[in-house]
């Protein structure tokens, strides 16, 4: 789960790591509000979980008030969704540095990475001077050593007390990345300001699904949703992404489900959703079928070639699902596995054509969409 | 013969009283694997397909010797049944728990590793050694996918192996040996460390690889093909060619890989280490056929 | 530092461990109204750090107010030092259980002890019947482990809820340990009662003096020391233990007072107080002295072979305290070390007759102390 | 010749700006020392004794050979500095530091046994070869116990060891190699653990140990010279056999140690297995004698 900036920034702030002063405004009024205690110059940034938020003009730096109400205006109404502006001081910056602490799945360890050129240029630098770019594993078991942090800091050129404040922010990044489950914890730029201070300009924070029991604090709200039928999906557990095309995709298994969604692109075929009913969610056709049907495609094809989840239970809730939904669009069929025999004797006594081989049902749907068959 | 498991190999099932435990048990056994008994703290004295449950997997190894665990346990327990498999001396484990905390999937291979063991999963239906033995949850009762064989199939898929191997089978090949290594962004053993298994098994003569975007366990591949530790022949499908650019971890993940993790990066990967990659699940065969004709 | 019992257990029950109830008093009328919440019988437990409580009387268990009353005069006027009586409910004892986690050196690791035998013969049980004693080694980085404590509970012989009880209290007692720096944690006994609780029937903890900079919840006041002298030497951080015989111990070094101590014993002396100013208590020699004259010794014995220690600043420092406290007593000096030419000069022109050799300083200390030079 | 270090061993001193660490460090290369720098955290570029200073073990290590670090490293702060060494590949380590905590001495003790190095301390004054090189604190101008030799020694002690070594040279003997293995209830290493050290060293004929009352350290060398790994002679000194049954562990210690411990035990254990154990520091060159006579 990826926070918000200003969620992220909270935890930084509560784990030791100086963040710029700042309000959270959900309206002009409130942006304004929130300048008479933050000041001018000040930057309005836009709290969406997307990326590039800099280059899509999503945060603005502002000198007068009538330019924060003209700019404020201008994101709420935005397409990118823009419910929530963090208003914050701009900072006199001498330097921008990147810091992130994640998960290296071959050592397997925890990794911090950190670079003395910061900011948006950091995945390029990656991979045209990978020597400025300072990596240290930490085992997860031990965390993080002083020595580490110390190390990182003179590693990054830094010594005297901006080394100290560095190794602070370093020892609160990765004990918040520990105690928060983290994916990903960064810091991108971390400023180190022309007063001398090390000051985080970012926070990003995406906490590891499966450990969310361990998280009680946060819920996920239509906020960090793209739409509305990706936040239904979710609310089920159901992996649901929206698109735009002409099919719905109603399949099992995230490895089969992309193969299919690959298949269709390769046939000159669109899509509309890309949904997964596989797994724990087998016996949940109805309510897949349903947001299927909320989109507007031209048919819906299910694929699935299942394991545990039996191949007649996924026919039965399919049939039971177009009987409760009278689907008003073809639905193609490629449903196998354990107890498939049964399954497409349950599909043909409703009525439907069951297929076997998985391009033959991508193949017939494209037709179907393009109104070919 | 097989890698990782055969008729021989003698198993414990780890929470073997739970539906999932007993219900496949029942089914490893039928396959023929040889499980010498199960585990599940306060079940001591029970039985499951007639094979004892202990308290704990000391109690289990004082009384039987065992090759292997396969834990049939909750993902937020995985950890500590690892652990007490790697304590009880057990070298190779299996889980299929689906939602295995990241860090603890950490410190899961981080003791494998110390242990001179090896953790197949999470996320996975398991390995299986189609007719001689089975360690997870494989409908082998379809034989137009797990029929016997001399290709085998490492894969971090699900549904989408049935679909690869059935078009293997078709063919006119079978399996070796299917490792599921699981679909979680940390696996327990990672494609490349398999790879020693299937060079040195004799009854292997290609190996299919089910892989997908993201990680960089199909360059690791490519890099043992390339540096020559591993020289038999190599069929790769990889799924999710044409994925719109999802949710990322964001700069991090990209550097830890160093800009790896693309399919095109992966495709470029296999195919210059010799390899052969499949556009489509149908054409897996015709490829296996080209390499193993040359 | 050991805990009192009534502190060990505030501890245990904070970290989950249940406890009997309890109130604390410190005088017979505070004992009365203890009791009477906690009702008849009861049990009046001394708070005295020494061990075998038991076995001297001071946990007498009592059954009328008269008898309390009684008990509690006998013990707070008792020459064991008594100033508390933790006033504790009598619980229905089904089985009494030894648990406790302490260090192992050799592994090195933490390490559980348990037997399903507790209670005071644990230590010749240990000798006698090793086989009940039952043992986990605890990496003292990952921590405890689930199926550790699970096991230990089924070794022990419990299953059920009695098993999932004791469990919770080994993980508890083991997170104690841990989170207090422990060098013991031990609950002797740990009652199973007729209903079927798991009570911690006594606790013991014991926190490593060199880590107390990270408990700072326990200060060493009067109550932890045997005598005055001892609690003004441990607030000078000198080493000091008191005994009743003719010579007094100013010596450096733990190992070579300790081989002094032996000497004085094989030349059929006696010892009035052992004390150590060495290592960096070397210019302590006025506060040392001052100690040693607050006993009724008839000899001081200076013993030295300093390191680091220079051996002519501990000769200023004895001329020094001389100059300050002119001394009742006859002073033998046998210092030894880096510039002891120096040493020597120095006690040589405060009119001491400085010796070189341990033996034959110890012989001169004893025939002092026997008045026989 | 000598064990542990000798002219040629390369140390590089961490905490070598300190008061303590550059006083020391004079000491070490006066003796013969091969000092080749040392670290201090934002000290880089300061030198020592004419030797470079540098802000971390990694930057000194990759600048120069590195065989072993001597800590002048405050207790609270020496899990650490043990930890960066081990990290820079450091295999062998001293350290003074007089009240490392335990649970941490554990961590360190742990650590170093899987990186396959060897910690010495912490609460000793280290190590020293006479007439070669030291690692430590030790007046080793005063050559009644300095003197070079060959008989190795080992000590739980500090003024204790001046005392007995005194008596060792008056005897008419020198010393080899003394490792001061320190005072601390967890030694990073223990008596026994340093024997295979001695038993190959071509200049050590006969040890003599300076142990005490508690632990099983000594009980440990006993049986490393009952089942033959050590075929020297060993004589001991063993303070305390007088005292008091002093504060206690409790219980536990008791108990992990089998009842060991006691003084009257431990000269059981040695005399049982050819050993010598002098009642008085006077005795020990006697009883060296009489065992390299036999």
């Amino acid at each position: 789960m990826k926070l918000f900036e200003y969620q992220a920034k909270e935890v930084f702030k509560n784990g030791g790591i100086p963040i710029p002063e700042s309000k959270l405004a959900d309206s002009v009024e409130e942006v304004v509000d929130a300048i008479e205690t933050i000041g001018l110059p000040c930057v309005l940034k836009s709290q969406v979980l997307r990326g590039g938020r800099g280059k899509a003009g999503l945060i603005p730096f502002v000198r007068t008030i009538e330019e924060a109400k003209a700019e404020a205006k201008r994101l709420f109404a935005s397409e990118h969704n823009v419910k929530r502006l963090l208003v914050e001081e701009a900072v006199n910056i001498e330097k921008e540095i990147y810091l992130s602490v994640t998960i290296d799945p071959v050592a397997p360890s925890a990794i911090i990475i950190a670079s003395a050129e910061g900011g948006v240029e950091i995945e390029s630098l990656a991979v045209n001077d990978p020597d400025k770019i300072i990596q240290e594993a930490i085992d997860i078991t031990a965390g993080i050593q002083p020595y580490q942090a110390n190390d990182l800091a003179f590693r990054l050129g830094f010594t005297d007390d901006i080394a100290k404040q560095v190794k602070k922010v370093i020892f609160g990044l990765y004990n918040i990345f520990s105690s928060y489950d983290a994916e990903l914890a960064e810091i991108n730029p971390l400023f180190i300001t022309k007063e001398g201070k090390v000051i985080a300009g970012d926070g990003k924070l995406m906490i590891d699904e499966n450990s969310m029991h361990r998280q009680p604090n946060y819920e996920r709200t239509r906020d960090y949703y793209d739409s509305d039928m990706e936040f239904e999906a979710a609310q089920e557990g159901i992996p649901y992404l929206q698109f735009d095309g002409d099919i719905s995709l109603m399949c099992a298994g995230a490895g089969l489900t992309t193969t299919v969604y690959d298949l269709i692109n390769y046939e000159g075929g669109s899509i509309a959703n890309y949904l997964e009913f596989g797994g724990p969610n087998y016996r949940k056709a109805v309510r897949a079928m349903e947001l299927c049907l909320q989109n507007e495609s031209k048919v819906i094809l299910i694929v699935t070639f299942g394991t545990i989840a039996r191949a007649d239970v996924m026919a039965e809730g399919i049939v039971d699902a177009m009987n409760r939904l009278k689907p008003d669009r073809p639905i193609v069929t490629c449903i196998r596995g354990t107890n498939e025999e049964e399954a497409v004797r349950i599909l043909k006594e409703a009525g439907l054509d069951p297929l076997y081989d998985t391009e033959e049902a991508v193949q017939k749907a494209v037709a179907i969409a393009k109104g070919e068959c | 013969m097989s890698i990782f498991i055969d008729k021989d190999t003698k198993v414990l099932v780890q929470g073997i009283t739970g539906k999932e435990g007993s219900f496949w048990t029942k089914h490893m056994m039928e396959l023929g694997t040889d499980v010498i008994g199960g585990v599940t703290p306060g079940k001591e004295g029970q039985t499951v397909a007639g094979k004892p449950v202990y308290h704990s997997v000391r109690r289990a190894v004082a009384e039987h010797e065992a090759d292997a665990a396969m834990l049939f346990v909750p993902p937020r327990f995985t950890k500590d049944a690892v652990f007490e498999a790697l304590d009880g001396g057990i070298k190779k484990i299996v889980t299929i728990a689906d939602g295995i905390p990241l860090h603890e999937m950490v410190q899961i291979r981080a003791a494998a590793a110390s242990c001179g063991a090896m953790v197949i999963g999470g996320n996975t239906s398991g390995v299986i050694s189609p007719g001689e033995a089975m360690m997870g949850m494989f409908p082998y009762w379809i034989d137009r996918v797990y029929k016997p064989g001399r290709i085998g199939v490492m894969t971090r898929s699900g549904s989408l192996t049935n679909e690869v191997t059935a078009m293997v089978v078709r063919a006119g090949f079978g399996v070796s040996s299917l490792i599921g290594i699981g679909g979680d962004p940390v696996p327990g053993t990672r494609f490349a460390e398999m790879l020693p298994l299937y060079e040195g098994d004799e009854s292997t003569d290609a190996v299919v690889i089910i892989g997908e975007l993201g990680g960089t366990m199909e360059e690791e591949v490519a890099e043992a093909m390339a540096d020559g530790s591993f020289s038999k022949p190599v069929v790769a499908f990889l799924g999710g060619r044409t994925a719109p650019k999802g949710k990322r971890m964001g700069h991090a993940g990209a550097i830890v890989t160093g800009g790896k993790g693309t399919v095109e990066g992966k495709i470029e990967a296999l195919t210059a280490a010799g390899g052969l990659v499949a556009e489509r699940p149908r054409f897996v065969g015709d490829l296996l056929k080209e390499l193993l004709r040359r």
